[in-house]
């Protein structure tokens, strides 16, 4: 197959490709134990970097050696992933990282050893390699898992392709892996704020309540933990179109800590902050403080078990809930002992989460940071 | 006042009596021990023989079915045999014998063995024992008895001499009734433990299911122990209080320096001062130490404040030349002679002593080669134990042991292929009944075990990790050089130049690299071994609990204090 | 809030509630124990109906009675339940399952005890209502999951919006959970017949392929186990349009069960086989028997373990699994000792999948029945 | 030829030498058991004593710490005294005893208990042990003796007479070593189980901590236990020939009759038949039976065949008046008044056989109540065991109860709130070791605990079953009305039809079925139980293992042979 060259910003990251190849062969040429630098992304070598509000890789880097037993073999594969990235971008193509692995996989002759034997194992190698090249898997021509829909008075362009998400009918438009401006391009956009939302039932229920269109919003759910795609659609979403952006999750630890991976970006991710969180957004619901506020009736929440004490307590520790009216929330949640989830609200009757909280909460201006 | 209607009425019980009705007491509850007993309590006897002696020990045995359940026993030996006046009291009496006053050590104590396989024999069969002795002195004596058991008497059925054959030993028929197996604590078992334990001797084994023979591994028999005087520790009110009433020595003084092992005139008198035995001086007018005081007048008080005394002296450990422990050499001599393994430790402590008495332990390890299962050799002055392991504190001290740590795989006790062997040598071992199966749990003795036991295991751990650092550094150089082919790809693919040429650095750069890399770890690990042996070794060894709940431990504060003293008596 | 009258077919179902609770309630009014007649659901009342190529529930029903202390707490539920979906029909809304559970769950007074504890105990409850009632839960205005994507040359209509889907970009059209006629409408379709992949990664590569351009077909996925309404949608597309179905799945125990449940219902909804099976399916790919005929690498391949051992030798015996053509892929299977997954074809090349396995495939009509 | 260089000397041991130096196989093991055995002994006499009498006990016991570790012991009762003659040689000599040569249930069995107080208070302390008994006749004597170990003879320090005293009675005082603790191998313990094993008698107890007083519960003694002859099964060649030859009898036929308990003439001459034992008869010229023969005329040969012939001719079971059982109704009382709980069940088996010893097994079962946790009392002849619980029959036989089946928590030994106790009555108890502590696994033992256990456990289950059911029952109708509720109000938001009427009828729906369904529920479980219990009962009990490999179960296919078998002797 007669190769194609990259274009634009694929050539720079295939330069960086072609560069970390140049200078392994250097030291081998040299007779030196060839080295590759590596960001450290272990919890040590992150910080809250409290200006920009995000999670950050600190500076630490470890040198993965090829004549260090522990690192030899994941030494191959680096280099492996890289030239098979090289090779993809070359096709002018994209793969899933479960392709990527496929395509690395091969036995090791004389040996019953793989190059790779599960996905496991290339899937932290592709991380590594990102750090390293600073560059996103999207531009290695990688595909992360996607997950997520959107709807509201937004029309995208994707790869040419124009869609109206305000015309979507009851499924919205599901978010692609690959949200980067080659691919996706906003055309236009009339919406006032985000309301992102932890769960697709209940993205179902404002839509069939066409609660967008009725306070002229996106109304956005990743389905869970928000995939790469999601995050990104996000942060791109408040930069370029300067909309704020409101959370709504489960009133527990699972549903904060979603939220807090939008805001400041994550901590395995770390070095995708930048582009991945969204400082600015602003946590809508639900909060444990909602039952007394709403009358939500006590048997549809949940006992606190010992790993959510545990949960709640670390927490309270964390850098990013230090403002006062989070301490003052999971304080609560410890001292109700109880969590509760979104679909709690249906207790109260099936719109009421669509034409009582989640107005009331707007034009309260009921957020916490 | 109700009159009471009854009144005792007793009458005396002959010791043959009481263990008629309570043979199981000695180890006869079954039909398969039994036959275990009668051939123990034989070859034990001939082996402290022999031994004593000064002879290479030729054992043989015979077990022959005569009927269903009913088997003739015979046990012949080269030791010194026993004069014709000797024969009946020692075959035909219980608790008649040569050990039980002695401090030595040797495989019988009571006097209670063999006598009870003729009492065990009469009973159950009807049939008298046939004895056959000679001295060496050119007559054969041949004796059929049973016990009187009423008055705990031989009965002699027949005797008769012969002359002029070339032979000394002794050789002793039973026919009794029995069950003849070949388990794990059969007659088998035991003879072939014994033929580790004591490998100097030869055994011919003549079982139901054919001849079995023990061949000889060394020529040498292990030195002799001297018999001994009591030790002051641990000697009881009672005893010291008989003592000195039988006692010939003149003063209180010579009766502590002659009567007792290791105490001096200068001990003695401290002894007798911190006693407070004085007697009045009346040319000085004034009370002074009794040192001259006779024996006879000490009195009851007196006796208890002696006792109390000898905790507050410091006292020498006991002469150990009463004990004769096999030896580190002889111990992986016979492991090596039947089991064929791929590596063996032995380690002899030195004595210790407990309630006065000294004892030494020794262990042998042996590990993998032939060695299929892990098993556990029990041995109290050569003797093997087959029963009762739960109780003992060889199991006890096993199972406290943290095998894994010194990477031998364990679930309490070792489940790797490795044969343990314990082998306890003692004046007097405290066995936990009259059947003489399991060794008592003083503290003392199960932290010697554990320390002998930790060394072993020390000197296999360090065995099995050179076994394994050998194969990991093939191993680590497979690794290096696995990967070559596949990174050179990778580099040629991103950069486009020829792999052939970066596999060939990389295989030099492996080459150059892994020397350096050998040198460095053997430094490093010199290193740690000097550091870590001290106080690693130190925790895990002190550490010991209590066997029992309630049990004291008083030997061990005693231990502690005497080895730091050095006295000449 | 005033009660809207439900319109046509939720008419239909209103009735059947309203029906339920009048027999109840006529027992009970003549002092019998009361007792609601429920089709037996476990498998020994399933069987594959030969004649229609479909797994159908048998004949066999059980009886929920009240005054049988195993059923009492059951009957009640089975009741609110009903009275839920009446309310929310009522309405004129629909809701998630889950948001279902929370609107039942109340403490009875006087005990400790909730009318439900959890969701594993209002799920099996609305299954039974169904079989009762004889319809969906979509119908009940009930909400399942939703999952996977469409895209190809078709036009949807979806609750009055316009949906192309050959002008969705990189994501396709998200499947609703609900696509019964009333709310989905195909308005416009020119394809030739439907490819249905396993997973995600293989739709979008063959997406990005634009292989369903080239070959004029509609791509779907249900990403995984298809959801009920990804399955009611091939069901739909079969039946209205005549499209041929050909299913692309892993070679594996799990991939051949996906394309059981699509083919010919699964064993848990029984009652629902003629609307969610699609009898007329059939197997393009991936079986072991391909390794050879395509020259997979060995080394892309997976040994079977006990498990996948003890499954294959299940499936031999399903009746459904009886053609030769299946028998022989099965026994191959254990013969050779492996599966393998669809990603294993990425280790012939990322493309191979779009431009030879696939089309070969189809030419060659080289599919089980 | 080698001349051997030692030829074995020895002499004979004295029995109180012997145990003087293993006082372990007595149970003398450590100072806190001491204390326990010492009171044990002492009180184990008393309560023989008084019972033979036919006295109501009245015990007392004192213990009081003199210094550190040394005590002061007073067991008194209110028996029948012992004879100024008798005294001595009870407590001063080892082996000398009212029980040994009969056959009758009692505590003691040795002649081994007291005078080992007396050796091992001297051993410790120095000190004789002080008896005071009178007859009742109005004298009152005191001794103060020791032991003369080499001799085992007593050696009286001190005795005199005191008149005009109405008491009658025996007071032991000893001085020894010791150490006072109240765990659950304790005095205390020894104490309380025996209160609830005997509650019959009067315990008071002085101890370090304070007086306790364990109260009378029944003014009755349990009926007194017979002497017997001993039962031919069991006996051994080598004990039936020396009956033969101490017998007073003529003819080996009226030795059988009247040596041996349950021989009538015609098994007696059966035996003789089948052993094939003749004479000449010179006026009818042909062998007969040799029922006439004297007993000393019997050859050992004939000996042995009169032992196989036994086994051959079915014997009645021994006459079991010679045991005293406590009876279920003293075990419930025992349990009732110590215990306080919520439920109670005992079980006194018929008596069984093992090797020609009568014995009976007894279980008592206690539940709920102020009982906390799982106990198990183990008792022999109404003595508590204390120790080496692991080892025992008993404590096999729980194991080996499927407790779970009767609805009793457990893991391997219940783990409900229960306290199971368990009496082995006998006339000869087969303990495991001298200790008394512990009794041997003779499968016909273990197999008679068993179902008087699971006949108990059968009780309790029924017991709890039924408390389960009535619960339940309640629950059930609780369970009916508590969905009442919102099944009305759901059929009402399905139908309009008023909440509240539906609500009353299904209440009234509830009122008339459950009714229904409980006489139902009757009927079925009456059908189930006559039905299950058969076959289920006799699946469980008959199960049986060998408690160790290679003991022989003979009894036990005798014994389900003698069943059968009815004569009169």
């Amino acid at each position: 197959m007669p190769e194609k060259k990259p274009k634009g910003d694929s050539r720079e990251t295939e330069k960086k490709l072609v560069n970390l190849g140049n200078e392994v062969a250097e030291q081998i040429n040299k007779l030196k134990n060839p080295d590759v630098t590596i960001p450290v992304r272990a919890l040590s070598n992150i910080f809250f970097d409290e200006k920009s509000g995000l999670v950050k890789l600190g500076q630490k880097v470890s040198h993965r050696t090829y004549m260090n037993v522990a690192h030899t073999r994941k030494f191959m594969q680096s280099l492996m992933v890289a030239a098979e990235c090289k090779k993809i971008m070359n096709q002018g193509v994209s793969t899933s990282i479960r392709d990527l692995y496929y395509a690395l996989k091969r036995t090791i002759p004389g040996t019953q050893e793989n190059t790779v034997e599960d996905q496991s194992e290339s899937d932290p190698v592709i991380e590594d390699l990102e750090a390293t090249l600073n560059t996103l898997r999207e531009k290695l021509h990688l595909k992360a898992d996607r997950k997520g829909y959107v709807v509201g008075p937004i029309v995208i362009r994707d790869t040419g392709d124009r869609i109206d998400c305000s015309k979507m009918g009851s499924s919205g438009w599901a978010i692609p892996s690959n949200v980067e401006e080659e691919m996706i391009k906003f055309e236009k956009c009339t919406a006032d704020f985000i309301l992102v939302v932890e769960k697709d039932a209940i993205w179902q229920r404002l839509n069939e309540d066409k609660f967008w269109k009725k306070h002229n919003c996106l109304i956005l759910t990743g389905k869970g933990q928000p995939a790469r795609g999601c995050r990104r659609l996000i942060n791109r979403l408040h930069k370029e179109l300067k909309l704020p952006v409101y959370v709504c999750c489960d009133a527990d630890g699972w549903g904060m800590y979603i939220y807090s991976v939008i805001k400041q970006g994550s901590i395995n991710l770390s070095f995708l902050s930048d582009r991945l969180g969204t400082p600015a957004a602003k946590y809508i619901g639900l909060t444990t403080q909602d039952v007394e506020k709403f009358n939500i009736p006590k048997n549809v929440t949940i006992k606190l078990n010992k790993g959510d004490i545990k949960r709640v307590n670390e927490m309270l520790k964390y850098v990013w809930f230090k403002p006062k009216e989070w301490q003052e929330e999971l304080k609560n949640m410890l001292q109700v002992g109880y969590k509760l989830e979104l679909e709690a609200l249906s207790a109260k009757g099936i719109k009421f989460i669509s034409e009582t909280y989640l107005p009331q909460k707007i034009q309260e201006k009921d957020f916490l940071p | 006042m109700e009159k009471p209607k009854k009144i005792v009425q007793a009458r005396e019980i002959s010791v043959s009596e009481f263990f008629e009705k309570n043979r199981h007491l000695l180890g006869y509850d079954n039909k398969i021990k039994a036959l275990l007993m009668v051939v123990k309590e034989g070859c034990d006897n001939s082996l402290d023989a022999t031994e004593e002696a000064r002879i290479l020990p030729d054992i043989y045995v015979k077990i022959e079915e005569l009927e269903k359940e009913r088997y003739k026993i015979v046990v012949r030996d080269n030791g010194p045999g026993i004069s014709k006046k000797q024969i009946p009291k020692i075959f035909g009496k219980l608790l008649y014998g040569s050990k039980f006053h002695k401090l030595k050590q040797s495989r019988g104590q009571q006097g209670l063995g063999i006598s009870v396989g003729v009492l065990y024999s009469q009973l159950t069969s009807g049939h008298a024992t046939e004895i056959v002795s000679s001295t060496g002195d050119g007559k054969t004596h041949h004796y059929r008895l049973k016990i009187d058991v009423k008055r705990n008497e031989p009965k002699i059925e027949e005797s008769a001499v012969d002359n002029g054959k070339e032979w000394h030993g002794v050789q002793v028929s039973f026919i009794c009734e029995g069950l003849y197996r070949e388990h794990k604590q059969s007659v088998l078992e035991y003879l072939k433990q014994t033929a580790i334990s004591n490998p100097y001797a030869n055994i011919t084994f003549d079982s139901p299911t054919g001849r079995m023979e023990f061949r000889r591994g060394v020529e040498e028999l292990p030195k002799e122990p001297k018999e001994i005087k009591p030790h002051l520790y641990g000697v009881e009110v009672g005893i010291l209080s008989r003592m000195l009433h039988e006692t010939k020595a003149r003063t209180i003084l010579t009766f502590l320096t002659s009567e007792f092992t290791r105490i001096g005139r200068l001990t003695g008198s401290e002894i007798i001062k911190k006693a407070g035995i004085t007697y009045y001086n009346e040319k000085a007018g004034k009370e002074e130490p009794g040192f001259n005081i006779s024996p006879r007048k000490v009195t009851d008080e007196q006796v208890a404040n002696l006792i109390k005394a000898v905790k507050e002296v410091k006292l020498t450990r006991p002469p150990t030349d009463c004990l004769s422990p096999l030896g580190e050499d002889l111990i992986e001599k016979g492991l090596k002679k039947e089991l064929n393994p791929e590596f063996v430790a032995a380690i002899s402590r030195p004595p210790a002593v407990y309630r006065g008495w000294p004892f030494q332990i020794e262990v042998g390890i042996a590990y993998g080669g032939s060695i299929e299962g892990p098993k556990i050799m029990r041995l109290a002055n050569r003797v093997p134990l087959l029963y009762q392991a739960g109780d003992c504190a060889i199991t006890k001290s096993i199972q406290a042991i943290d095998w894994r740590r010194y990477g031998i795989e364990s679930d309490k006790l070792p489940t790797a292929p490795v044969v343990i062997m314990i082998h306890m040598a003692s004046v007097w071992v405290p066995f936990t009944s009259e059947s003489k199966e399991s060794i008592a749990s003083y503290p003392i003795i199960i932290k010697e075990i554990k320390l002998a036991l930790q060394e072993c295991a020390r000197k296999l751990s360090l065995y099995l990790s050179g076994m394994r650092k050998a194969q990991w550094q093939a191993e680590r150089k497979s690794i290096f050089e696995r990967y070559a082919d596949e990174t050179a790809n990778a580099i040629h693919e991103l950069t486009g130049k020829p792999a052939d040429a970066i596999k060939e650095n990389i295989l030099k750069i492996v080459e150059k690299n892994i020397k350096k890399i050998e040198l460095l770890e053997k430094r490093e690990e010199a290193l740690k071994n000097t550091e870590a042996q001290k106080p690693n070794g130190a925790a895990a060894e002190v550490k010991e609990e209590t066997a029992e709940a309630g049990e004291e431990p008083p030997e061990e504060k005693a231990e502690a204090s005497k080895k730091e003293v050095k006295e000449n008596a």
